[in-house]
């Protein structure tokens, strides 16, 4: 491999790597939250990503103004998915069948969406959508750095409202010991709604980032949910900067193996990682030890 | 068998007749109600087993053109599946949503071996189900090795990988062109092929309804589905539940397989997409979970009534996705309001029609969890558990001791 | 010597349940284990029976070692146990409770009916002795909490055990049932069971137990009789945190 | 409303198998309803047809589906085929094997058509063209161009357009192979859909490219569900070779041209095929289109007569021009009304073979001229080549057919 593809691939990779980081982050916060396993969280990405391209074709805008909407649309859409469906279900069953459940939401958004929109292959047409920028010799494409800039600012957005909010606090007691976030006066169950909401978020910001530079078509969730899910065991279920760091390695792997290996093959590297996580260390590689047991 | 009268008596002892007049809880039970059900049930399903047998070895016949056939043999496919599904599935409570995968190495492995080794079909149709066999058993290690939500990312990732494999290994497989598989009966014409496969695939449907109905009366049946209700704790009773589990992930990968090869040499065309597809997977946990994981017609029933509505969507709304919303309403339904099935819960509206329960046991469970509530902090936590469960089985959550426990109530 | 633990440790982040912990329980007699909350007793239960793996240490039992044994083969060997909270399968019935427990077919018999009219006289045998024979066709779920705790030690005597452990039999019944479940251990040990007894219960501990070990953070303090445990100032100061 | 009543009459079909499968008897009724089509002489002919309206093909699909209607528009508006008029049965595979064999399945023998057209797509013809020759129906379609389709023993099977896919860029190959060795380019790339007719079409320029000294510098495959084509390009741009050749669908083509944009490669000559053709296609890569190139078996400018017609009604019913995918699906239309007239019949049975026999002894004039086609169905002619000039996409080769002149090395995009 010449000097030059490997650091087209490594920046090509970095760009892939902060959107899959911004949506495993989402999908390992419900995982934290509620030990649910949300099958759906890809396909409410391309839900994202097409409101982002029907505003676009309606409008003329560009598609990132639809963030305007979506965002807040979405969560509450989590929030009242929370209340209305998950916290339905018996807590003994929870995880099974809340993978069942999710799964059959995603279900109904593709059909939902191919029923609409019908199963064309869509694709926003931007003006840069050819442009580049040249760094040292490579090839940036400034859609990719766009869609990265969004999503790696949502992903600090996050990170800081976590960190630092007084929400943020109340979700991540909730995360480590609900009994206990309740005792001190959390309404957990609140806490739990909104901590969906803030996930769905994430998909719609990254749905719509993913529109900026890709083809969507309805049935294009199953292709990222697998990923996705490789991606929360690496990192460790419910870890959000294991999620993260995950992200970036794998998706920066799959880029560089693409080369030698071809596209198809080099995505089996979410899946190596994946089983190597479980025969070796269920728990993930950067923390969280819930794995083994959800 | 003891007598009626005798029965009645038993049933009208409370608990603390038996325990002294130390214990005052006052749960009544009527044993008899579940054995007179049993019987009536037993009965019941004789009769349709009957009716039903007649009717699908009659269909060939009343069938009114090779379409409705093919339909047919769709079907019966479809409840092989998802009855070898039900081997994990319903035995042991892991769910797995990749099951297509071994729906597609049993389709796959028949046509390659067929291709390659230039074996008569129904000879690599076996051959393949020895390869299935192969195959799970070490990704049955691995992927047993977790349980609740991992699993199911892992049967998942499983068919996904093997969609990847069967797209990109083109010298071997034929990658998206996919594989033509030649059929076992050239001679046949089209109409005669689906009436034979009819056969084979209710040949298929019937042994597999036995070793599971086998299965279901067993011993060994007894172990799994003590798996499926609370694995630590049969662990913990000597069940070996690892080498359990395997043998009855092995034994779903089977059938399911033997479900796959069948299709391949029925249908001719194979394609990576629709043989590793998660949706055919989904199918199958659909109808299981439809009919009822726990009974042994309940893949059957829900592969009936799934099969039978997906054909009709795809023909009343064919160029829409609109298949889809309807099955992914549907899981959802049954996932929130009717998590046992079809079966039970005809059952249970039978129930209410019948001339007046004895029992008052969940009131009584309820009130008793009332009178039992303490103080201690660890009895109350589990009581909280069971009300909100609406069942009675309760974790050691407290002390550190959590890690052990696979299932943690979650609120 | 019946069990026997040798520097027995398990930590769970930052936190070590078990800490080096050494104890033997005698053979033949009922073992009481006690300590204040969160001193790791039901962690050191876990780790006996092979629920989790500890970090290092060994545990024999009857001289052999069972250190890396799975829960199951921990069982198979001999050791029955309960849960601090209940647990039964709640959505099998009481006999077939009580028939998953069966000490493991062989290869030959495991197709065989679990119908198994043998077997059945057995688990109505456990069922009278502990007091619910009457609900044999009761789904487990229906039985109160005192029931299942009775279904649940039938459960383990299904099995056979020569050693039982019972984690904390008293927690959550009513003294009425917590009197019958002392007598019914009485009895069993009696007819050869070893026990080993997690119980807050005071009381239950002192009339029921022959030797009793104190833990607290995770390792032993103490251990002898009841009467001579009563008195130990380590012990108090445990218990009062002093 | 066609459509409509023929779904219904499959649900009721349908429902008799629901019936059938819990209770017993009343599927005997549903029968007589499907077995046979329209028999007497003022019925219309039924003819069904199944496209991928969803999923991976949709979009030639949808092109195919306007071709089959502007054509049944155009024969009933010129009294019919044997004085009947004629009524199409479309169903959608969402481009499926599975859904396309139990779709003409259904068609012949649930709704009992009296001809079938082809679907689209190789992947799907294989299939379907089976069951077709299982029922003994003639099979006439307009997208099955690559050569494992007429290695399956087919008797029923002919491809309605005039080459078949590892034909379509002989005229190109020949132009740059006889360029001055000096301009001549000497190095190439080829990326294909894992599609045997993608495939058939790039690897065809390929091998003869490959045979006249230029050399293969990458040669990538991706499934049909490719959407992120930027580690190809990458590979591509890395090599910086003379010629892009890649075995494209539509929508695929587009990611990677704009892929291999962002990357700033610039190719002296970059052939895509069908993709190039879409009415949809500038807009989509943003207009920088001047000087890429594409094989059509069609032309709208081509003057035979029937050609002229084509794309004057066309227009008229749809508002805008037709494209290679209506044309051919409209082609397949004349070749069966062609055989359906010359034997007098259009039913099931007998008829079919005799409008098999028919077909392989006879030449047909149609939009793209007259065809012909050996005993396995293959047509004997070759593909026009079309490159963006100006704006517009025309023909450039070969020399007598030309309406522009051939841009060579194409402009910067």
């Amino acid at each position: 491999m010449s000097g030059p593809l490997f650091l087209q691939s490594l920046i090509l990779g970095v760009l892939l790597g902060g959107l899959y980081a911004l949506l495993a982050a989402g999908l390992t916060l419900y995982f934290g939250i509620m030990r649910v396993v949300m099958i759906a969280h890809s396909a409410f990405l391309i839900l994202a990503a097409y409101l982002a391209w029907w505003f676009n074709r309606e409008t003329g805008l560009d598609p990132m103004l639809s963030l305007v909407v979506t965002v807040p649309v979405f969560f509450l859409a989590g929030f009242a998915m929370q209340r209305l469906l998950v916290s339905r279900l018996k807590p003994l069953t929870l995880t099974m069948m809340s993978v069942l459940l999710t799964f059959a939401i995603a279900l109904i958004i593709e059909g939902a969406l191919g029923f609409i929109f019908t199963g064309t292959q869509r694709r926003i047409q931007l003006p840069y959508a050819g442009d580049s920028l040249d760094v040292f010799g490579a090839q940036v494409p400034v859609v990719k750095l766009v869609a990265f800039v969004l999503a790696a600012f949502a992903l600090l957005s996050l990170y800081l409202l976590l960190k630092y909010t007084r929400f943020g606090r109340a979700l991540r007691a909730t995360i480590q010991h609900p009994e206990a976030a309740r005792l001190v006066g959390i309404d957990t169950d609140r806490t739990a709604g909104y901590g969906f909401g803030l996930g769905l978020a994430t998909a719609a910001i990254g749905g719509t980032a993913l529109s900026l530079d890709a083809t969507i078509y309805p049935s294009l969730h199953w292709h990222w949910i697998g990923p996705l899910m490789a991606i929360i065991v690496v990192g460790g279920l419910g870890s959000i900067p294991g999620a993260a760091i995950a992200a970036m390695l794998l998706g920066i792997s799959q880029s560089l193996l693409q080369i030698p290996l071809g596209a198809t093959w080099a995505q089996t590297v979410f899946y190596v990682a994946l089983f190597a996580t479980l025969m070796f260390r269920p728990q993930g590689f950067f923390g969280g030890r819930l794995a083994q047991r959800f | 068998m003891r007598n009626d009268s005798e029965r009645t008596a038993s049933a009208g002892r409370t608990a603390s007749a038996d325990l002294g007049p130390a214990l005052t809880e006052t749960v009544v039970v009527a044993p008899d109600a579940p054995r007179r059900r049993r019987r009536w049930s037993r009965a019941v399903s004789l009769a349709l087993l009957v009716v039903g047998a007649a009717l699908v070895l009659s269909f060939p016949f009343i069938a009114p053109n090779p379409y409705i056939l093919s339909a047919g043999v769709v079907i019966l496919n479809y409840a092989v599946l998802s009855t070898g599904w039900n081997f994990m599935g319903g035995f042991t409570g892991y769910i797995s949503l990749g099951h297509a995968a071994y729906f597609g190495l049993g389709a796959y492995g028949t046509g390659l071996i067929v291709k390659y080794l230039e074996l008569p079909g129904f000879v690599a149709w076996v051959l393949a189900a020895l390869v299935v066999v192969a195959i799970s058993v070490p990704v049955g290690i691995a992927a047993l090795r977790v349980r609740g939500a991992s699993f199911v990312i892992v049967s998942i990732a499983f068919v996904l990988i093997l969609l990847l494999v069967f797209q990109s290994w083109r010298e071997f497989t034929g990658g998206s062109e996919g594989l033509i598989v030649p059929r076992p009966f050239p001679d046949l014409l089209r109409p005669e092929h689906h009436r034979a496969f009819f056969y084979l695939f209710a040949g298929l449907l019937a042994a597999a309804l036995v070793a599971w109905w086998v299965i279901d009366r067993s011993k060994f049946g007894t172990a799994l589905k003590s798996i499926r209700e609370d694995e630590d704790k049969a662990r913990s009773l000597g069940v070996p539940t690892t080498r359990y589990k395997l043998i009855a992930y092995v034994l779903s990968a089977l059938v399911t397989g033997l479900g796959g090869g069948l299709y391949a040499l029925w249908f001719g065309d194979l394609d990576p997409i629709f043989q590793f597809s998660i949706l055919i997977g989904s199918y199958m946990v659909l109808m299981a979970l439809l009919g009822g994981v726990r009974h042994l017609f309940g893949p059957l029933l829900g592969a009936l009534i799934v099969g039978i509505a997906l054909e009709y969507f795809k023909l009343e709304f064919g160029d829409t996705q609109f298949h889809l919303v309807a099955a992914g309403l549907l899981l959802g339904v049954v996932v929130l309001f009717m998590p046992d099935g079809v079966i039970p819960a005809v059952g249970q509206l039978i129930d209410r029609f019948r001339p007046q329960q004895t029992s008052i046991r969940d009131v009584s469970a309820a009130e008793l969890l009332e009178q039992n509530r303490r103080s201690d902090a660890s009895a109350t936590g589990a009581a909280d558990a069971r009300e909100a469960s609406g069942e009675a089985s309760t974790r050691d959550a407290s002390d550190v001791s959590d890690a052990s426990d696979p299932k943690e109530v979650t609120r | 010597m019946n069990l026997e633990t040798v520097e027995l440790t398990k930590s769970f982040g930052g936190v070590t349940a078990v800490d080096h912990a050494t104890v033997r329980f005698v053979d033949g007699k009922v073992n009481g284990l006690i300590g204040p909350n969160g001193s790791g007793k039901t962690t050191f239960f876990n780790c006996v029976t092979g629920m989790i793996k500890p970090d290092s240490g060994s545990v024999a039992y009857r001289g052999k070692d069972i250190t890396k044994h799975a829960s199951d083969r921990v069982a198979r060997a001999g050791i029955g146990r309960s849960f601090q909270l209940c647990r039964v399968f709640p959505r099998m019935t009481v006999m077939e409770n009580l028939l998953v427990a069966v000490r493991h077919p062989s290869v030959r018999t495991l197709l065989r009916s679990a119908d198994d009219e043998h077997e059945r006289e057995r688990a109505r045998h456990w069922l009278r002795r502990v007091g619910i024979d009457h609900l044999e066709h009761a789904e487990a779920r229906n039985l109160s909490y005192g029931q299942q705790k009775l279904l649940e030690l039938a459960g383990v005597l299904m099995g056979d055990p020569d050693t039982i452990m019972l984690d904390e039999p008293a927690g959550g019944v009513n003294p009425a049932l917590i009197g019958r479940i002392a007598t019914l251990v009485r009895e069993l040990n009696e007819e050869g069971k070893t026990f080993i007894i997690v119980e807050h219960n005071m009381e239950m501990v002192m009339s029921l137990c022959d030797h009793v070990v104190v833990f607290d953070r995770g390792r032993p303090i103490a251990e002898g009789e009841p009467s001579m445990i009563q008195q130990d100032p380590r012990v108090l100061e445990a218990y009062l945190g002093v | 409303m066609h459509v409509t009543h023929s779904r219904r009459r499959r649900a009721m079909a349908l429902v008799a198998l629901a019936a059938t499968a819990g209770l017993a008897l009343s599927a005997c009724s549903a029968g007589d309803d499907g077995g046979s089509g329209g028999g007497g002489d003022d019925d219309p002919i039924v003819i069904g047809v199944s496209l991928p309206l969803t999923g991976d093909f949709s979009e030639p699909g949808k092109g195919v589906e306007r071709g089959y209607e502007a054509w049944a528009e155009i024969v009933n508006e010129q009294g019919g085929l044997l004085g009947r008029q004629v009524e199409l049965k479309i169903l959608d595979d969402q481009s499926n094997a599975d859904r396309v064999v139990s779709d003409y399945e259904s068609l012949i023998a649930q709704d009992g058509v009296d001809l079938v057209f082809g679907p689209f797509s190789t992947r799907l013809v294989v299939p379907s063209a089976r069951v077709a020759q299982e029922y003994g129906m003639l099979f006439v379609e307009p997208a099955g161009a690559a050569a494992e389709v007429f290695e399956q023993g087919f008797e029923n099977l002919f491809y309605a357009a005039p080459a078949v896919a590892d034909d379509h860029y002989n005229y190109l190959a020949d132009y740059l192979l006889s360029l001055p060795e000096g301009e001549r380019p000497k190095t190439a790339a080829v990326a294909a859909m894992d599609d045997p007719f993608a495939q058939g079409t790039a690897y065809g320029l390929r091998d003869k490219l490959e045979e006249g000294g230029v050399e293969i510098l990458v040669d990538e495959v991706y499934p049909p569900n490719t959407t992120d084509f930027s580690v190809i390009a990458a590979k591509i741009a890395e090599s910086n070779a003379d010629v892009v050749i890649g075995g494209s669908q539509y929508q695929d083509g587009v990611n990677l041209i704009i892929a291999l944009q962002q990357l700033d490669y610039q190719p002296k000559v970059a052939a895509f095929s069908t993709a190039p053709t879409n009415p949809e296609f500038a807009a989509a890569i943003g207009n920088q289109t001047e000087g890429i190139l594409s094989p059509t078996g069609w032309s709208p400018t081509a003057s035979f007569p029937s050609n002229v017609e084509f794309v004057e009604k066309y227009t008229e019913i749809f508002g805008n021009p037709p494209a290679e995918d209506e044309a051919n699906a409209y082609t397949t239309g004349q070749v069966v009304a062609a055989a359906v007239e010359a034997v007098g019949c259009a039913e099931q049975g007998e008829c079919q073979q005799q409008l098999i026999d028919w077909l392989h002894e006879n030449t047909v004039d149609t939009v793209v001229g007259p065809l012909s086609w050996d005993e396995a169905g293959r047509p004997s002619g070759a593909h026009l080549i079309q490159q963006w000039v100006g704006g517009e996409i025309k023909i450039v080769l070969p020399e007598d057919a030309k309406e522009a002149d051939f841009i060579y090395p194409k402009p910067a995009w």
